[in-house]
C-alpha cells in the first residue's frame, strides 16, 4: 500500500449528483448534463480518487442577494413553468424568457451552482485545499438583477465576495470564448478585484469587452479586456495569455485567483468560433497553477457537450498534477465520446484571423495599462490603522 | 453566451449602485487573530458582527462537522471521498470489482431485477455503470477506507444497522438492500421495456420537450428520471438502433 | 460390514504375534520431562530412540510448521481453517456472499463460462456452489481473518502475486485467474453439453462401471472427474428428468 | 465483532477433499463420497467455521507398518485394477476381492483414513485439542494381514497405537452394526487398550463379538461385547449403553477414548437391522464426552449415504455443543435428502428383538467381566521405576 504523497496540491472538487437533470428545454444549447459527463470521467479516469470530493450545501437566499437584488431572486425562486403568465412583467425586466429560460428547478440549479462557488471560496479562505474546482460554476454573464447568457445568478461574484473577506486583492480570469461581463460589471470599480477577460470581439454576445473597458473610479485599469477574432489556435492562444497574465500576476499580485474556464472558446464548439485544443485551453490552467496562488477553477460556457466534459476532465488531472491516458475510459456516456473515443481533440482548418501584429499590437496596449497599477497595491496586507 | 440573444453585441458594462456588488471588509483570520492579537485588538471590535459568526461556527452544531478523517471541512460541504488514506490504487481498483460482482449478483436475487435480465452478460453490465462506482465509492469512505468494513456494506443485513445510511443522502443513489446484497439502480435500467417503448415514441412525436413526453406518455415518471433516462438513453444501443431505422 | 460377505459369522478372533499389535511404551511428554527433569533423568535414557525423533521434531524444518496464528500444529497436518479469530458469524456470512458475488461476475467475464451458461440465474447457482464457498474459507484463513485482505484474495491481479497460492493446494479446488474475480468451478460446471450427453448414454449403457464410462465414453476426463461429476449429477436436475422419463 | 468462546472444547477436524471420489465400484454399498457429503453439510451448516480443519499428511508406508505386516502392505500398495490377474494368489490371502475389492487407489484411500486417525490421535497426545474427528477413518474390521469388510488398513489400530505412546489406558468404543473385530483382536491381550463394542450379533458379519469374548492374557476382561438382536431402538440402546459405559469409566479409568461412530446401526441402513435414529446414535457420542476424556470420534459403517451424512455432522454438531437446525443447509448435494429435506430421520416400526429381560441379563454379565478389573489398573500413571 502507498500513503497518497501529500507532496502535490490538494484539490477539493465540488459536485452536486442532481445538476445533470435540470433541462434548460428543447433545442437549448446549455446543458447541465455535461457536468455529469464530466464527473463519470473523472470517476473511470480514477482522478476522483485523488481529489477531495465535496458536494455543497446549496447556497442560501440569503447568500445569492449578497450580490444580487432581492426581488430578482425572489422572482427567480417562485417563477415557474406552470406560472409563466402571472410573471410576464418581471420576466421582461429580469431578462428571463428567451435566452434564459424558466425552467423546472432554475432556483434550485442556481443554489447548486452557487453553493459549490461559495464553498470552494470558503475552503480557500481557511487554507484548507490549494486548489478548488466547481464545473458547476462560472456562470459569468449574470447581472445583479438580471439573467443574461443562459447564466441567472452569478456564482463567480458569490465566490470573490467570499474570498474578499480573506483576500486583499482578487484576480480573475475569463478564458470562455464570451465577454465576462458580469463579473466584470460587478467589479467595476474596486481596486481589490481585477478582472481579465479573453474573448472573441465584434458582433458577438455580449457586446462588452472592448480593449478600452479597463474600470471606473477606484477600479479604472482594474478591468483588463483582449478582445479576439475568430479562430484564434492554441499557438496564438499561449502568446497572448502567458505575457499577459505574467504581467497581471507581476503587477496585481493577488493573493488569489478565481479561473472561468468557459468551453465554449474550444474548436468545434456549438456556439463559439475559436479553434482551441484541450492542450491550449487547459495551458492556461498549467501556467496560473504554476504561481502557486490558491485558485478556484470554474466551468461556464461549452456546447458541444463531449468536448466540454474532455476539458474539464484533462483540467481537473491539470490541477492534480496527473497524467491521464488519450484512450477515454468507459463509462456511462461513451457512445458520446464516438468515433474516436480519445481524449484530446483535433484543431479544425479554420482560418485564424487574429495575426500576430494584432495580437501584439493589443498586448502593447494592455501593457501600457498594467503600467498605470500602482507599484504597491492602494490596500496593502498590514495592519489595518485604527 | 450564444448568438440567439437579440441582446448580442448591444450590452454595455454600467456603472452605479444597481450593478456593482458591494465590497466587503478584509476579514483577519482566526489564525492570523491569535498571532496578532494586540494589533488588531481594535480592528476586531470594528469587525464585530462578523467576528461573532466566525465564532458561533466554532463552537455551534456546525464545528463537529469540520473534521471528518483527518479532513478539514466548511460548514458548506458534505465530504464524499478524500484520498488521504493508506489504500494502492489496486485496492481501489479491486473494491470497485467487488462492487461490481455485489452488484451482478444482486440483480441474480432480486426477482425483479432477474425477470428483466436474463443474461449475464447484460446483468454485469448493468452492474458496472457508474451508479454502482460512485456508490461503492462513497461507500468506502463511509467505511473509513477500511475494505473490510466497506465490503460489508456491499452486502448489509436487511434491517441496514450495519450500513451508513448517509451514504444514500451523500450520493442520492436509489439503493435497493435485500438484505444482502446491495443493488444500485439508474434510470437506464429502472425502466421496463414498455416504459422504454413509449419513450421512444414520444421522442418521435414530441422531441426532446420532456414537460410534454412527461405529461402525455410517461406521467408516472418524474422529469428528472425522464432527463437522466434520455441522457444514458442516447447512449445505448436502442439509440443507435433507432437512428439506424431512419 | 456386509451380509456381501461369504465370511459371514464364521469370524474368529485369533490370538498370536501375527495378529496382535505390538503395543508401544509410554513416552513421557515433553512437557513433563521439564516439569520431573529429576525423576525422569532415567527413563530419557532408556527411551532414547523416541526421545531423539521427538528432538528432531522441535528442531528440524517441522518445527516451523507447529504454529499457525496461534493455533499449534502437529507434523501430520496442514491447517485449513481456526475459529480463533475475531470475526462474528455475519462477518463470515457477509464473506461468503462476497465470494459468490465475486464468482457470478467472473463468470460474466469468461469467456468460455459466459457462452455456457446464458442465465443469470444459473450462473449464481454456479457461483453459489460448495466448492466456491470451501476455496472461500480457505482464502480466509490464508489472509488471516483480515476480511479486507480476504476479499482482494478474490480479486488478485493477473499474475497471482498477491495471492496465497497456498490455498489451492490445501483445497485442490480447481481455480482459474482471470487476473480479477477468482473462479472456482467443479465437474458439474466443467462439463460440456455434449460431455454431459455421453455421460448420460454411458449409464444408460453401461450402469455405474465408471472404468468402462470412461475407457468407451469418456477417456479425456479422468476416473476422479467422473466420478465427482456422477454424485454431482444425481443431485441435478438432468438426473430427476432422466429418471422421469422412465 | 464477537471473540470465540474458548469455554467450549477445542474440535480438530480431519479432512481431504479427494476422499471422496473414491469409489468401490459397481453396486459395491461402501460410499467414500458420504464423508463428502457430511463436509458440505458442516460447511452449510455453519459448524466448519467452528472447527480446526486440518488436512491430514497420508499416512506412509511405515506408519502403516506399525500395525499392518510388511507383506500385506506391500500388496496393497502395488495392486491395481488393471494388474489383478498377476496377484491372484496374494489376493485370497490378504481377502482382497468380493468384499474388499482393488479400485483405482485404494492404498492411497487408506494412506487418508490412516493420516487422519493418526494425525488425530497425536493432536491429543500433543493436548492440542480436547476432541478431533476423522469421518474418513473407523474402518474397524481391517486385520494386521487381511482386508476384511470393506477395511484394508486399520486406521483405528494405528490411532490408538499411537495414544499409547502418551496414554497408559486407552478405551476403544464400538457403535458400528458391525462387532469392532479387528480393533479387538489388535488389543485382545494388551491391559492398556480396552475395547467395547456394540454390535448385532448371530448370523451376521464378522461372527464375532459373543458375550464370552473378554479378551486373552494379560488382556483378560479387557475386551467388552455386547450382542444384540435386530431393530434395537434409542431408548433401548441408551438404557444399556450409559450403563455399561459408566462402569467402564469408572472401572478402566482411560485417559483418552476412541469412538467408532459406524452408522450403520440406523435405521434404514442398507445393510444394518437396528432402528436407532440420529438422536440415539449421536447421545452416545454426547455421554462420553461428558467425561471430559479427550476423545476421538472415526466413521466406519453406514450404507444408506444421506443418513451417514446427516448423522456425523449431528455428531460433529454435538462435539461442538452446537444446535443445529433440523431444516437441512442447501448444499451440492441437497437432492439427495429428498423428500423431506430435513436432518433428523424417523425410525421405523420394526420389531424390537432385544427384550428388556435379554439386555438387563446381558447388562449384568458385563459388569460381572467388569469387576474382574483390578481397581488400580495395573501399570498406574506414576513415576516409572529405575
Ligand atoms: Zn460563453
Ligand atoms: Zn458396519
Amino acid at each position: 500500500m502507498s500513503v497518497q504523497t501529500h507532496g502535490k496540491k490538494r484539490i477539493s472538487y465540488y459536485y452536486d449528483s442532481d445538476v445533470g437533470n435540470y433541462y434548460y428545454g428543447q433545442g437549448h444549447p446549455m446543458k447541465p448534463h455535461r457536468i455529469r459527463m464530466t464527473h463519470n470521467l473523472l470517476l473511470n479516469y480514477g482522478l476522483y480518487r485523488k481529489l477531495e470530493v465535496f458536494r455543497p450545501i446549496p447556497a442560501t437566499f440569503e447568500e445569492m442577494t449578497s450580490y444580487h437584488s432581492d426581488d430578482y431572486m425572489m422572482f427567480l425562486k417562485n417563477i415557474r413553468p406552470d406560472n409563466i403568465t402571472e410573471y410576464n412583467k418581471q420576466m421582461q425586466r429580469f431578462n428571463v424568457g428567451e435566452d434564459c429560460p424558466v425552467f423546472d428547478g432554475v432556483f434550485e440549479f442556481c443554489q447548486l451552482s452557487c453553493g459549490g462557488s461559495i464553498a470552494a471560496a470558503m475552503k480557500l479562505n481557511k487554507k484548507q485545499a490549494d486548489i478548488t474546482v466547481n464545473w458547476m460554476g462560472g456562470l459569468h454573464h449574470a447581472k445583479r438583477s438580471e439573467a443574461s447568457g443562459f447564466c441567472y445568478s452569478n456564482d463567480i461574484v458569490l465566490a470573490i465576495l467570499e474570498l474578499l473577506k480573506h483576500h486583499q486583492r482578487v484576480l480573475y480570469v475569463d478564458i470562455d470564448i464570451h465577454h465576462g461581463d458580469g463579473v466584470e460589471e460587478a467589479f467595476y470599480t474596486t481596486d481589490r478585484v481585477m478582472t481579465v477577460s479573453f474573448h472573441k470581439y465584434g458582433e458577438y454576445f455580449p457586446g462588452t469587452g472592448d480593449l478600452k473597458d479597463i474600470g471606473a473610479g477606484r477600479g479604472k485599469y482594474y478591468s483588463l479586456n483582449f478582445p479576439l477574432r475568430d479562430g484564434i489556435d492554441d499557438e496564438s492562444y499561449e502568446s497572448i495569455f502567458k505575457p499577459v497574465m505574467s504581467q497581471v500576476m507581476q503587477s496585481f499580485q493577488p493573493s488569489t485567483i478565481v479561473l472561468q474556464c468557459g468551453a465554449d472558446s474550444l474548436t468545434g464548439d456549438r456556439l463559439g468560433c475559436f479553434n482551441l485544443t484541450l492542450k491550449g485551453h487547459g495551458e492556461c490552467v498549467r501556467f496560473l497553477k504554476g504561481f502557486n496562488v490558491p485558485m478556484i477553477l470554474v466551468g461556464g460556457g461549452g456546447y458541444t457537450i463531449r468536448n466540454v466534459s474532455r476539458c474539464w476532465t484533462y483540467e481537473t488531472a491539470v490541477a492534480l498534477d496527473t497524467d491521464i491516458a488519450n484512450e477515454l475510459p468507459y463509462n456511462d456516456y461513451f457512445e458520446y465520446f464516438g468515433p474516436d473515443f480519445k481524449l484530446h481533440i483535433a484543431p479544425s482548418n479554420m482560418t485564424n484571423q487574429n495575426t500576430k501584429e494584432y495580437l501584439q499590437r493589443t498586448m502593447v496596449r494592455l501593457f501600457e495599462n498594467l503600467r498605470e497599477l500602482p507599484h504597491a497595491p492602494s490596500v496593502q496586507m498590514q495592519p489595518i490603522p485604527d | 453566451s450564444t448568438q440567439l440573444s437579440l441582446l448580442a453585441d448591444k450590452g454595455a458594462i454600467r456603472v452605479g449602485k444597481k450593478h456593482q456588488a458591494v465590497i466587503p471588509d478584509l476579514v483577519t483570520e482566526e489564525g492570523d487573530k491569535k498571532m496578532e492579537v494586540d494589533e488588531d485588538d481594535e480592528d476586531m471590535k470594528e469587525n464585530g458582527n462578523l467576528m461573532i459568526d466566525e465564532e458561533a461556527e466554532e463552537n455551534g452544531p456546525a464545528a463537529k462537522k469540520r473534521r471528518n478523517d483527518g479532513v478539514q471541512l466548511t460548514e458548506r460541504e458534505t465530504l464524499i471521498y478524500h484520498p488521504y488514506h493508506s489504500l494502492s490504487e489496486r485496492d481501489i481498483d479491486q473494491f470497485l470489482i467487488m462492487a461490481r460482482a455485489v452488484g451482478t449478483f444482486a440483480r441474480a436475487l432480486d426477482q425483479s431485477s432477474s425477470t428483466k435480465l436474463p443474461s449475464l452478460h447484460m446483468t454485469a453490465a448493468y452492474a458496472s455503470r457508474d451508479v454502482t462506482l460512485f456508490h461503492a465509492m462513497a461507500l468506502l469512505h463511509q467505511a473509513n477506507y477500511d475494505i473490510g468494513k466497506a465490503v460489508k456494506y456491499l452486502v448489509p443485513p436487511a434491517n441496514k444497522t450495519q450500513y451508513p445510511l448517509e451514504v444514500d443522502q451523500a450520493t442520492n443513489h436509489n439503493t435497493i438492500s435485500l438484505g444482502g446484497p446491495l443493488l444500485c439502480r439508474d434510470q437506464m435500467e429502472e425502466w421496463s421495456a414498455p416504459e422504454a417503448n413509449l419513450f421512444e415514441e414520444a421522442m418521435e412525436k414530441l422531441g426532446k420537450d420532456f414537460n410534454d413526453v412527461h405529461a402525455d406518455y410517461l406521467p408516472w415518471k418524474s422529469m428528472r428520471d425522464i432527463i437522466e433516462y434520455y441522457y444514458m438513453w442516447k447512449a445505448s444501443n436502442r439509440y443507435a438502433e433507432m437512428k439506424k431505422k431512419k
